[in-house]
């Protein structure tokens, strides 16, 4: 298991994924961890507001975080614990930020939708469904433009390919062969609207055939195959063959928000997603390479409630946001 | 007040088939707040529909619905949102009429949910009146609560031109007793007088109605409190008379200082009654800031009823306007 | 040929196009003189501003005239002489909107980007890029809602296919499968700009593939083959088998506005397309099928300029908009 | 003008490698407005580039690109087009700073085309500083000729927040020394006096600034004519250090009398100042239409030099603001 010290910085903890692959599992705990503990937060009305919880989607996270550079940039959506969290931003980061406090990875003035760390490339997540497409084909454009290999993601759900500013960031990219990812979370809903009902294809992929755009579907459950696909996405955008849209079939077990009790789903779905829940059989597959026990498998699962309850301790001692910081960065010096 | 909102369009679909609602979620799951309760099941799949989430799409989608002879009434979310779909709203629904030398027109009402108070961050706790304030062929009102939102959610419907009506988002769950019927419709351009008062003309829509309200019950002056309801048009003859008769005027803002919509009622009520008044205008308002996260910190940005009774106390004895509790951070 | 009041009426223009071939001629014949025209008025100074003509592109003005009802409804664009002219509105009402006169189709307000009439359908002619997709979907959506069988025509540029209105457009009429045409006039440019620095793709029709949405390329010289093209997606929208996108390959011989000597053109390119004008083309194909002489051509051809010259003095002798106009139609009582 | 900008940009790409530009037909074509000419060909495709039509595209690449290290220049090539991407300016560009606690920031320039007066009808003729005015976060500046359009696009590019810069159309022809070089780099949030006069306050932007000057050199009265400049931030105290040695302020707008830009300045003065001003201020601006078509109305629309005159002295004589030439017809 890494070291304490490690664990404290963001570049560093996103490092480790890349060549560790237990780490990847433990990561994938912390985020589940991390968004069961906002949830309680929340229960206890300790937190007010809204929040979106990715629990289900934690495979897509860590094979992005994975794949990936803390150079390279990512844009993501106000789901974005779970992407923040596997990018590098330490739970308590999270959880401060959630709870409004100054700890909060933005000094808790931004909340749950906007999470961001220049050090791990990752700008505030968007709260605007689309409007983080556009801006990830600007920042590889960035990257374009000095000439160095750096990537910027994109990361989206289904609902939003129905948006105008999805499609002219692909566009865009498409038409300056730029070093961009699209990596939709395809998990089934907009809110709650199944996507049959919103959207006019089942595969989002098909959207890059407009686009003569590069697209693979994968599993997003398996965080191998994830991160396989990233990579061959993140090769291509590095030598300069052009952008990738990635479409990651995936599932979210709780309602949109808060609020939502997701009683729009059919019987039986939620159980059969259950089934193939992304830590559980990543675990599985360490215990059958042989890489972890069943025993050690259980022994980080406590080391990371462990280690999250210590972070919301953290977090809730941490001050709220004071009056001078609302004042402090309306404007750039 | 989601409940009359409801009661609203339902009482207004039940009368003219024309009308017809769309936008996220307000089908199946009715409405993310809950204010389209029963309208799939009552009028059906034709007249209530899902949308993807493409506020340009549904937006421009209502345009040409209105020019050829429905009434649809949309929803944008978070009036955020519109900014996604601007185009449609200022630059086509507005200029239709006007561009088609009065031979098409465009009725169709968009309902967005504003404000601050609950949490949701920068993005999503706006009021925005200004995005749309000063467009011509366009209509906007603000409800205050269950009553008013009734009232000039119908007349929205039954007007023959685009009409964006805000309505505070933290108000949704307050109930009030609304007495549904054509005698409660409220007609668009029009100001309430909530409490009469002799010292001073407070000004208040939306969610600072009740601010407003709060504070001359407790106050050591007299204040006449007016729901404006209405911006575009508004009611200069009310604003006006009142002030004539007060000598002072408040306006009391959810929005920041700068371009805020008091400042298009103070510069019209100051040029027009400029011997009336014994005092300058003064704007209580958010300070010059995104709205912040944080319940406290949000609290704080919105002017609370306190506040308001402390500067129009300020106003009224100094007859200078007060500095902002904010000024020494600005 | 037609009787003059026939002429004289809106909706009889119309009619006629769909029934008579020598009256598809004479009109395309119409569209080409008044564009000219106006390029003269601008020339000599008697209009101020900008003004897009299309001349080149009449076949598809005119198919799209014939295949479709007064009762349907058009969203057409700034470049939209034509498409008026085409639908109906006589040219001393064209001339006269651009002239800012009171007998133009909107009283000399609107000017040349805004050409509109109800009796034959057409909304506003669309300023802003892809404003109009979005629009016609919705005029769709009436027909659909009220259960008659209308049919919404959007008619727009091959530059316009990259702007988010135009995908949120197509998608929403995907999923609500309604009576819509995207009928898009691939004139090869955007403004100065060629497709291929512009658009990922060179058949647009490949931009049905995201919204599993019918699609035909059409050539867009040839007004029988985009008159039936037009016909099929009619059929299609009728009854009830939703939207289709049309490309019609076709090409302005002017610049992009006014004051566009379209100087970015390859060499001979122009003279290419000059070749195959729909006009001529069309002229040709009538005198080989035997429904007109070389001199019934000449004949009509020389009676569509007495017409626009007339048409042109009359709308010159109307009225400039007046002040009291400016505020008669802000808001519709 | 367009030659001003075309250097002011230029000399910024000279000296700063991340300053990039791109819009539409920016690159090959030099600019719709030939505001970009010889760029391309100085600084490479690199650098300079052509965008689709794709407005929320090429703005949301702006924002990525600005927050990530270039400093982009980007033009709308009128100020409508904003409308579809609305919300890239004033939701996304103008809020990451604060979203990101301080650390991100987004040094990018919008240019945008904007007035009337050239004939191309009411979506093309706008100038909409009521679009963006009171955006947290986001500053405004507005040209009025080749001078002020050098200095203030250096300063934008310069800056390291979002910057909107408005070009008026029509000037675009017109020609003006300009001394080009780091000595007439314009500072935002500051205005200018042009013309120096002991009545009244002729504050004035963008088109208006020679409506004003020409109205102030014939009249019988002594204006002091001064250039705002910048709307966000706006020189407060220039201002009103002005109408304190005046005790008149008249503002000159292109806009609609509705929500303009001067309710903010007629509503900020007038609580400011109020026992320094001898009579109401005075906002002279077009009436609650669109844009009209036709060169006449549409000269008739923009107040001209001598309504100006005559409205300045009527104020002057009367102490009170003088009805407007539309109210007959409003
Ligand atoms: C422009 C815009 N419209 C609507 C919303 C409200 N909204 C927030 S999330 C959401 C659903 C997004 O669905 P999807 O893209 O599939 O992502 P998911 O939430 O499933 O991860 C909606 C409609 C928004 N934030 N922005
Ligand atoms: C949103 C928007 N952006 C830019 C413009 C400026 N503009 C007008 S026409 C045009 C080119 C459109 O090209 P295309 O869609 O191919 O149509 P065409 O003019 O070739 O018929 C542009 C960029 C506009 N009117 N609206
Ligand atoms: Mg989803
Ligand atoms: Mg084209």
């Amino acid at each position: 298991m890494s070291q304490p010290d490690a664990k404290n910085d963001p570049v560093q903890r996103r490092l480790e994924l890349s060549s560790n692959p237990v780490s990847r599992l433990e990561r994938m705990m912390e985020i589940r961890l991390v968004e069961d503990r906002i949830q309680d937060l929340f229960a206890q009305g300790l937190v007010s507001g809204t929040t979106h919880t990715s629990q289900g989607q934690e495979a897509v996270a860590i094979a992005l975080a994975s794949a990936t550079r803390p150079t390279d940039v990512v844009c993501c959506t106000y789901r974005g614990h779970g992407v923040a969290l596997a990018l590098g931003i330490k739970p308590e980061s999270v959880l401060g930020e959630v709870l409004g406090r100054q700890i909060g990875c933005m000094g808790g003035l931004g909340g749950s939708m906007h999470l961001s760390d220049p050090d791990i490339g990752l700008l505030p997540t968007f709260a605007i469904v689309g409007a983080g497409t556009p801006v990830a084909v600007g920042a590889a454009l960035q990257f374009a433009t000095n000439q160095t290999d750096g990537v910027a993601v994109s990361v989206f759900g289904d609902g939003a390919t129905n948006i105008g500013g999805f499609h002219e960031g692909l566009n865009l990219a498409a038409v300056w062969n730029l070093p961009a990812i699209f990596l939709c979370e395809n998990n089934l809903y907009g809110e709650y609207s199944p996507i049959a009902t919103t959207t006019a294809v089942t595969d989002i992929t098909k959207r890059a055939l407009a686009y003569d755009m590069a697209a693979e579907t994968v599993d997003g459950q398996d965080v191998d195959a994830v991160l396989a696909t990233i990579e061959r996405a993140v090769d291509r955008a590095r030598s300069g063959a052009g952008p990738t849209l990635i479409e990651a079939k995936t599932y979210r077990y709780v309602g949109h928000s808060r609020s939502d009790k997701a009683t729009y789903r059919p019987e039986g779905e939620l159980e059969q997603w259950l089934a193939r829940d992304p830590i559980e059989l990543f675990a599985a597959k360490l215990v059958a390479n042989g890489e972890l026990t069943e025993e050690g498998v259980q022994t980080i699962r406590q080391h990371q409630h462990d280690l999250i309850d210590v972070a919301a301790q953290t977090a809730l001692a941490s001050p709220p946001g004071s009056i001078p910081q609302m004042f402090a960065h309306v404007l750039a010096p | 007040m989601n409940q009359a909102i409801t009661r609203a369009i339902a009482d207004e679909m039940e009368q003219d088939p024309r009308v017809i609602v769309f936008g996220e979620d307000v089908a199946v799951a009715e409405g993310p707040f809950k204010t389209s309760e029963g309208l799939l099941a009552t009028f059906g799949p034709l007249r209530v529909r899902d949308t993807p989430i493409s506020e340009t799409g549904f937006l421009g989608a209502a345009v040409g619905a209105a020019m050829t002879g429905l009434r649809p009434v949309t929803e944008i979310m978070f009036i955020e949102f519109m900014g996604v779909a601007f185009d449609q709203v200022v630059t086509e629904a507005a200029l239709m009429h006007y561009l088609s030398g009065g031979r098409f027109e465009v009725p169709m009402v968009i309902r967005a949910s504003v404000g601050s108070g609950l949490g949701f961050g920068c993005q999503h706790s706006q009021t925005l009146e200004r995005w749309m304030l000063g467009t011509p062929g366009l209509k906007l009102a603000v409800a205050s609560g269950a009553r008013s939102a009734y009232g000039l959610t119908r007349a929205a419907i039954r007007d023959n031109n685009p009409v964006v009506i805000l309505e505070p988002r933290s108000l949704y769950g307050e109930r009030e007793d609304v007495d549904p019927g054509e005698q409660s419709i409220i007609e668009l351009g029009t100001a309430e007088i909530l409490r009469e008062g002799a010292d001073v003309t407070v000004l208040t829509l939306g969610q600072t109605v009740r601010v407003g309200l709060e504070a001359a019950e407790s106050a050591s002056w007299s204040g006449e409190v007016m729901d404006l309801r209405s911006l575009m048009p508004w009611d200069k003859k009310a604003v006006i008379d009142s002030v004539r008769r007060t000598g002072h005027l408040v306006i009391v803002e959810e929005n920041q200082y700068t371009g805020g919509w008091g400042t298009e009622i103070a510069s019209h009520v100051m040029a027009k009654a400029f011997s009336d008044l014994q005092a300058p205008v003064l704007r209580i308002t958010a300070p010059d800031v995104p709205v912040p996260y944080g319940l406290a910190l949000e609290q704080r940005f919105l002017p609370s009823p306190e506040y308001v009774t402390e500067q129009v106390a300020a106003l009224l004895a100094t007859k200078t306007a007060p500095e902002p509790w904010w000024e020494e951070f600005a």
